[in-house]
């Protein structure tokens, strides 16, 4: 389990890391990948394998596709981080500094349960009985806006003047 | 503590042996079959019946010249095989090839095989794009845009399967089976299944990523020796991969009379492989834009049919 | 029911803001339907509240400091009669104006107007609290302004909106400040409740009396009563069926209505009564004088209209209160009668100077005895409607003399002036070329309607008296010894008429010289305003105006400098950056955060 | 055993770098990966909370931003891809037009 969590975070960060500093968009792309799948390692290990296929069907499958369709279609590659001016430098990455060392110093505060609960049997169930019991509302909202943003990106993704 | 990692790895390698053998038997199988169906013999030369003849390509393809195109990426162009593999690899980890025999028996099976040879367009993307060519890079795009296009009717046409097994546990699934086969009441869809896995698979008739008149050969028109035949496997592992799901989600896995359930189960895949074989031998290639409008306007809508179908028949 | 009535017009007046444009031609039609399905309503209600009843209808609207105001209605014989009068004749007029507007560029804004208007007055007619009476009093002045502007791109039709729009807010102040008064006084609005505090004498001295006068004021004002009538004439201006429905039947009747509505007011307080009596007569003398000298046809029926506003003041005045109300009554339907008789005639004459008009009684087949009949309803000869109401006024004021004097002489003018402009239209040789003749049968019925109306209205007078008598006192006979008196004065004042005007053929003048000028100079009043009031307003507008330049404006205009300073500084750092903006978001936040680490 | 602290701090990371490139790139198509990030990071923390409550309206939610993400990703790069059209450009200093 920690070998596990070791590996995962490696990839994660490892590949967050990546997105950030790669040169090229599309290497970007990939590693955005590695840290989508490291994100559904997690997933397994905390026992929500639903959750994690899902992600990898989802992220690793259909939007890093989207992106590198979308690179390709806009055609430009290099994107280097350390080409930016020395302000913003200072500001995004002291940003950053803040927020990382704010939200650490409070993690570190509080004492955080070790154990994990044992995992329902029927994980997979529970969470269809619950998306299909108490958040049906959120459910049948979610599928509206999905469809409305189909539509809404066939719409704006059509060529102008949209031949038939 | 080591103990779960030393069965992982004994698992993992009897594993990798298995998809490298399987895939190595397919290339005869296939070759020796196309042969046949084409009134010739197929490769016969290299051990009985030719049956070695796909260690000798292996041999070959391994002492080949490693070319790296000029200008390509090259991370990526070395990663792209490696990721066209691994997906592959990953999903025969769930699967059962008889009650128990599974390398790693998650509650989620089926969408977990889905979920990761989704991964598999990456690699073909990947490739297309790292080789600087502009057949690799059109045959990388349209392999993306058919295998997203196919994924919807595949994953709803097995949706039908999970509602009448109640559950996405390949055994689970198996053992619905007991008394009929799903392809009996789900013929539908079997049959959209069928298609949308070949190509899903980037087969004959729907090989257009690679197709040789048009596209040289696609996304690997610019691999060969180890990496080529790294691709090559992982498209064999597909295939296999596609038929053992059929077996298991519509032809009742390894259930069968006399027999031990493994063969069973061996018979029922190759079986498939061989329809999709043939289909290979029988069918022209179509055109890309027919592939597309046929995938959404025909298999979407029966796979959905299907499922109220199900649903109709659960709920009576 | 109440709803339907009220609310019909509105809805025809917000089809017509929606759809007027497109509508065109038919909008005339949706107004004209919709506000005549009113009519049925009307007759339902008339069911609905029988003599002595009340019904009342609130719901809380607007609270301040406890005091809820509310919006509703109150259905009694009153309101239903004048809700009657202003469906009926608001039907009619816009009938008549489906022909007589034709063609016009802006004929949908008109019936919008109409429609606008016709909601307004039953809002104002069914109101049972003062605020919302005075909210609706105001619309009702609204509407009037716009539509005697109808034409505005005429500078006289412009000048003559502005003036009506200013003469009747000066009277409306002083509702309002009897409004303000009352409220001060008894911490209600609503009406019954006040009259209720009235009656049993709870409000008295000189806040009755005050309160009083300070209605009366807005009164004056809308009934274009001396001192405050100088905008009716100019208001002629408008189109004619305007007149009709505005200027002669429903708003200036709209003050009459209000004293009659607040009359236990009036009643609990002499001075008051005496008041309101003295100016009906003063007014109803003054406009028949200035009526005999004007030689428009329009504007001498719109001083006959505050004469006759006037005669039911005076009714009012003098105790005479359902006469004074049937004298409304009548008048709405022979004064619209006469307006549009009159419009049907300029409609043909295409003039408007008597002076040019004369022997179109051949050509008007209908409109000449219609006028004839609306003469006579005016004049108070039997059978006619007039006789019936304004005889058992002026008899009501015979135990004062002064009045009765009054009264009297305005009576022998009213025959004469509206005889000479009989005669001067109808009799005689053509003086001027008339290329018209008779409108269509949609400007043809309405006067059918309104002559038969001007005949048999009389008739109701005991139904009349018995529905909205207030008292249980004996009704005034209709034929009473002052009868005979009367009779032989208006008798006389058409006799002279036709001794004067019939067949001459052109008009000299008969009267001194001097008086004739007072009478058509209209006693000055419009050059006494000009001297003591518009001057002086004018010249303390220029000096606030000057302040209101230089000191208030440089004071927000450098405000304003200030602030769009600031703006172009700030314009530098809104790059118009996505990331710029989400990076000094998240310092703001990260900033927040901080603080709020600091304070724990 | 990692706590839930440990997964707590990858979400932090991860959504710090998330942050980090979504304000430092001058690809739209990179910033929107950025903004990937970030939403990874949340529902990590939200799946981390899940388990270790013992309940499941976590990962429920987590499967709401997933959807939501694809959702966002999808319209994101189809303006993106709109804004290529027209202006030639997907580089986010070019995209001023909210200049004041």
């Amino acid at each position: 389990m920690p070998e596990a969590f070791g590996i995962l975070t490696l990839a994660t960060l490892g590949g967050a890391l990546g997105v950030v500093l790669a040169t090229d968009v599309v290497h970007s792309a990939y590693f955005l990948v590695l840290a989508f799948l490291g994100v559904a390692g997690y997933y397994f290990l905390l026992g929500g394998e639903f959750v994690g296929a899902v992600q990898i069907l989802i992220y690793a499958g259909a939007v890093a596709v989207l992106f590198l369709f979308a690179v390709m279609l806009t055609r430009r590659r290099a994107d280097p981080v350390w080409g930016r001016s020395p302000a913003r430098w200072l500001g995004v990455g002291g940003a950053a500094a803040l927020l990382a060392w704010l939200l650490l110093t409070h993690l570190e505060r509080h004492p955080w349960p070790t154990k994990l609960p044992p995992p329902a049997p029927h994980n997979t169930a529970l969470i269809g009985k619950a998306l299909f019991r108490p958040f049906v509302v959120p459910f049948e909202v979610v599928s509206v806006l999905l469809l409305a943003a189909l539509v809404g990106a066939l719409l704006l993704a059509r060529k102008e003047g949209g031949a038939s | 503590m080591g103990q779960p990692y030393l069965r992982l790895a004994a698992a993992a390698l009897i594993l990798a042996a298995f998809v490298l053998g399987t895939a190595a038997f397919l290339v005869w199988f296939e070759r020796k079959l196309l042969g046949r169906m084409q009134v010739r013999p197929g490769p016969n030369r290299v051990g009985p019946g030719g049956l070695l003849q796909p260690v000798a390509d292996i041999l070959k393809l391994t002492v080949k010249e490693d070319i790296l195109p000029e200008h390509a990426d090259r991370p990526l162009f070395r990663l792209a095989p490696l990721m066209a593999f691994v997906p592959a690899f990953a999903a025969f980890v769930v699967l059962p090839f008889g009650p128990g025999l599974v390398s790693a028996d998650l509650n989620i099976g089926l969408l977990w095989i889905l979920a990761v040879s989704t991964v598999s367009v990456l690699a073909l993307i990947a490739a297309g794009w790292a080789s600087n060519s502009k057949y690799a890079l059109l045959g990388g795009m349209r392999a993306a845009a058919q295998m997203i296009s196919y994924e919807v009717p595949l994953v709803l046409s097995l949706i039908g399967v999970v509602l009448a097994a109640g559950s996405l546990r390949l055994g689970r699934i198996v053992a619905a089976q007991a008394h009929l086969w799903f392809a009996v009441p789900q013929v539908l869809g079997f049959i959209v299944y069928l298609i949308a896995a070949t190509a899903e698979s980037n087969r004959s008739p729907f090989d257009l990523p690679e197709g040789e008149s048009e596209l040289v050969a696609g996304f690997h028109t610019e691999y060969s020796g180890v990496r080529f035949a790294f691709f090559f496997l992982a498209e064999y592992s597909y295939v296999f991969l596609a038929a053992a799901i059929a077996t298991l989600a519509f032809l009742g896995g390894w259930s069968g009379p006399f027999l031990p359930p493994v063969v069973w189960f061996l018979v029922k895949t190759y079986a498939v492989i061989f329809f999709i074989i043939w289909l290979r031998a029988t069918l022209p290639r179509i055109r890309i834009d027919q592939l597309l409008s046929f995938g959404w306007k025909v298999l979407l809508p029966l796979s959905l049919v299907n499922i109220f179908l199900v649903g109709l028949f659960r709920f009576i | 029911m109440v709803l339907a009535v009220w609310l019909l017009p509105l809805a025809s007046f917000l089809i017509l803001l929606a759809a007027g444009r497109r509508l065109g031609h038919r909008s005339g039609v949706v107004s004209s339907v919709l506000t005549g399905l009113t009519l049925p309503g009307v007759v339902a209600l008339l069911a609905a509240a029988p003599a002595g009843t009340t019904r009342l209808a609130a719901w809380p609207w607007l609270g301040i400091l406890g005091h809820g105001l509310s919006l509703g209605w109150l259905v009694d014989p009153l309101s239903v009669m004048m809700a009657g009068v202003v469906a009926l004749v608001s039907t009619l007029v816009q009938v008549y104006s489906l022909a007589y507007m034709k063609g016009d560029r802006d004929f949908p804004v008109f019936f919008a107007e109409i429609s606008l208007f016709t909601f307004a007055m039953q809002g104002l007619v069914f109101a049972p609290d003062l605020l919302q009476l005075f909210i609706f009093w105001e619309l009702v002045g609204l509407c009037s302004y716009l539509l005697i502007g109808f034409w505005h791109t005429r500078p006289a039709a412009a000048r003559a909106a502005t003036k009506a729009f200013v003469v009747t807010r000066t009277g409306d102040l002083g509702l309002l400040a009897g409004i303000l008064l009352l409220w001060s006084a008894t911490g209600t609005l609503n009406i019954p409740r006040l009259l209720a505090l009235a009656g049993s004498g709870a409000l008295g001295g000189w806040v009755l009396t005050g309160s009083a006068l300070l209605v009366f004021a807005g009164a004056v004002g809308k009934s274009a009563q001396f001192p405050l009538h100088t905008w009716l004439p100019d208001a002629m201006e408008g189109p004619t069926p305007i007149s009709a429905l505005i200027h002669a039947a429903t708003m200036v009747a709209a003050g009459v209505y209000l004293v009659a509505r607040m009359y236990p007011l009036f009643a609990a307080s002499p001075t008051a009564l005496e008041v309101v009596a003295s100016i009906g007569a003063l007014t109803a003398l003054l406009a028949a004088g200035m009526g005999l000298v004007e030689n428009e046809l329009k504007r001498v029926v719109a001083y006959s209209t505050m004469s006759q506003l006037g005669y039911m003041m005076l009714g009012l005045g003098t105790g005479a209160y359902t006469a004074g109300l049937f004298q409304l009554f009548n008048h709405a339907f022979f004064k619209s009668l006469l307006f549009l008789a009159a419009g049907s005639v300029i409609h043909a004459a295409d003039t408007h100077d008597l002076r040019r008009m004369g022997g179109l009684a051949r050509r008007l087949p209908l409109s000449a005895p219609a006028f004839l009949a609306g003469a006579l309803a005016l004049g108070g000869i039997p059978p006619f409607s007039g006789f019936f109401s304004k005889d058992p006024i002026i008899a009501a004021t015979a135990h004062q003399p002064a009045l009765y004097a009054a009264a009297l002489a305005g009576a022998l003018l009213t025959s004469l002036y509206i005889f000479r402009a009989y005669f001067l239209v109808f009799a005689g040789t053509p003086r001027g070329e008339h290329p018209g003749g008779e409108g269509s049968s949609a400007m043809r019925g309405p006067l059918w309607i309104l002559t038969v109306l001007s005949l048999g209205s009389g008739l109701a007078y005991h139904f009349f008296h018995r529905y909205l008598g207030r008292h249980p006192a004996a009704p005034y006979p209709v034929w009473s010894g002052s009868t005979w008196i009367t009779l032989a004065v208006s008798g006389t004042g058409i006799l002279l008429a036709w001794l004067l005007f019939a067949n001459r053929p052109v008009e000299r003048p008969r009267l001194a010289a001097p008086a004739h000028r007072l009478l058509a100079e209209r006693f000055y009043l419009d050059q006494l305003y000009a001297g003591t009031i518009v001057r002086p307003i004018l010249a303390l507008s220029r000096a606030a105006s000057w302040l209101d330049r230089r000191a208030v404006d440089g004071l927000v205009n450098g405000l304003a400098r200030m602030v769009m300073s600031f703006g172009r500084g700030l314009r530098r750092v809104e790059v118009g950056r996505a990331q710029s903006y989400a990076l000094a978001a998240f310092w703001g936040l990260a900033l927040f955060i901080l603080l709020l680490e600091g304070v724990r | 055993m990692p706590s839930l602290g440990d997964f707590l701090a990858v979400g932090a990371g991860l959504f710090v770098l998330g942050l980090f490139g979504a304000l430092m790139k001058r690809t739209a198509v990179a910033v929107l990966m950025g903004i990937e990030l970030m939403l990874n990071a949340a529902n990590l923390n939200l799946v981390a909370f899940a388990a270790f409550s013992g309940r499941i309206s976590g990962q429920i939610f987590a499967l709401f931003v997933i959807a939501l993400a694809a959702a966002e990703v999808a319209v994101g790069l189809a303006i993106l891809l709109s804004l290529f059209r027209s202006r030639a450009t997907v580089r986010m200093d070019d995209i001023d037009l909210l200049k004041g």
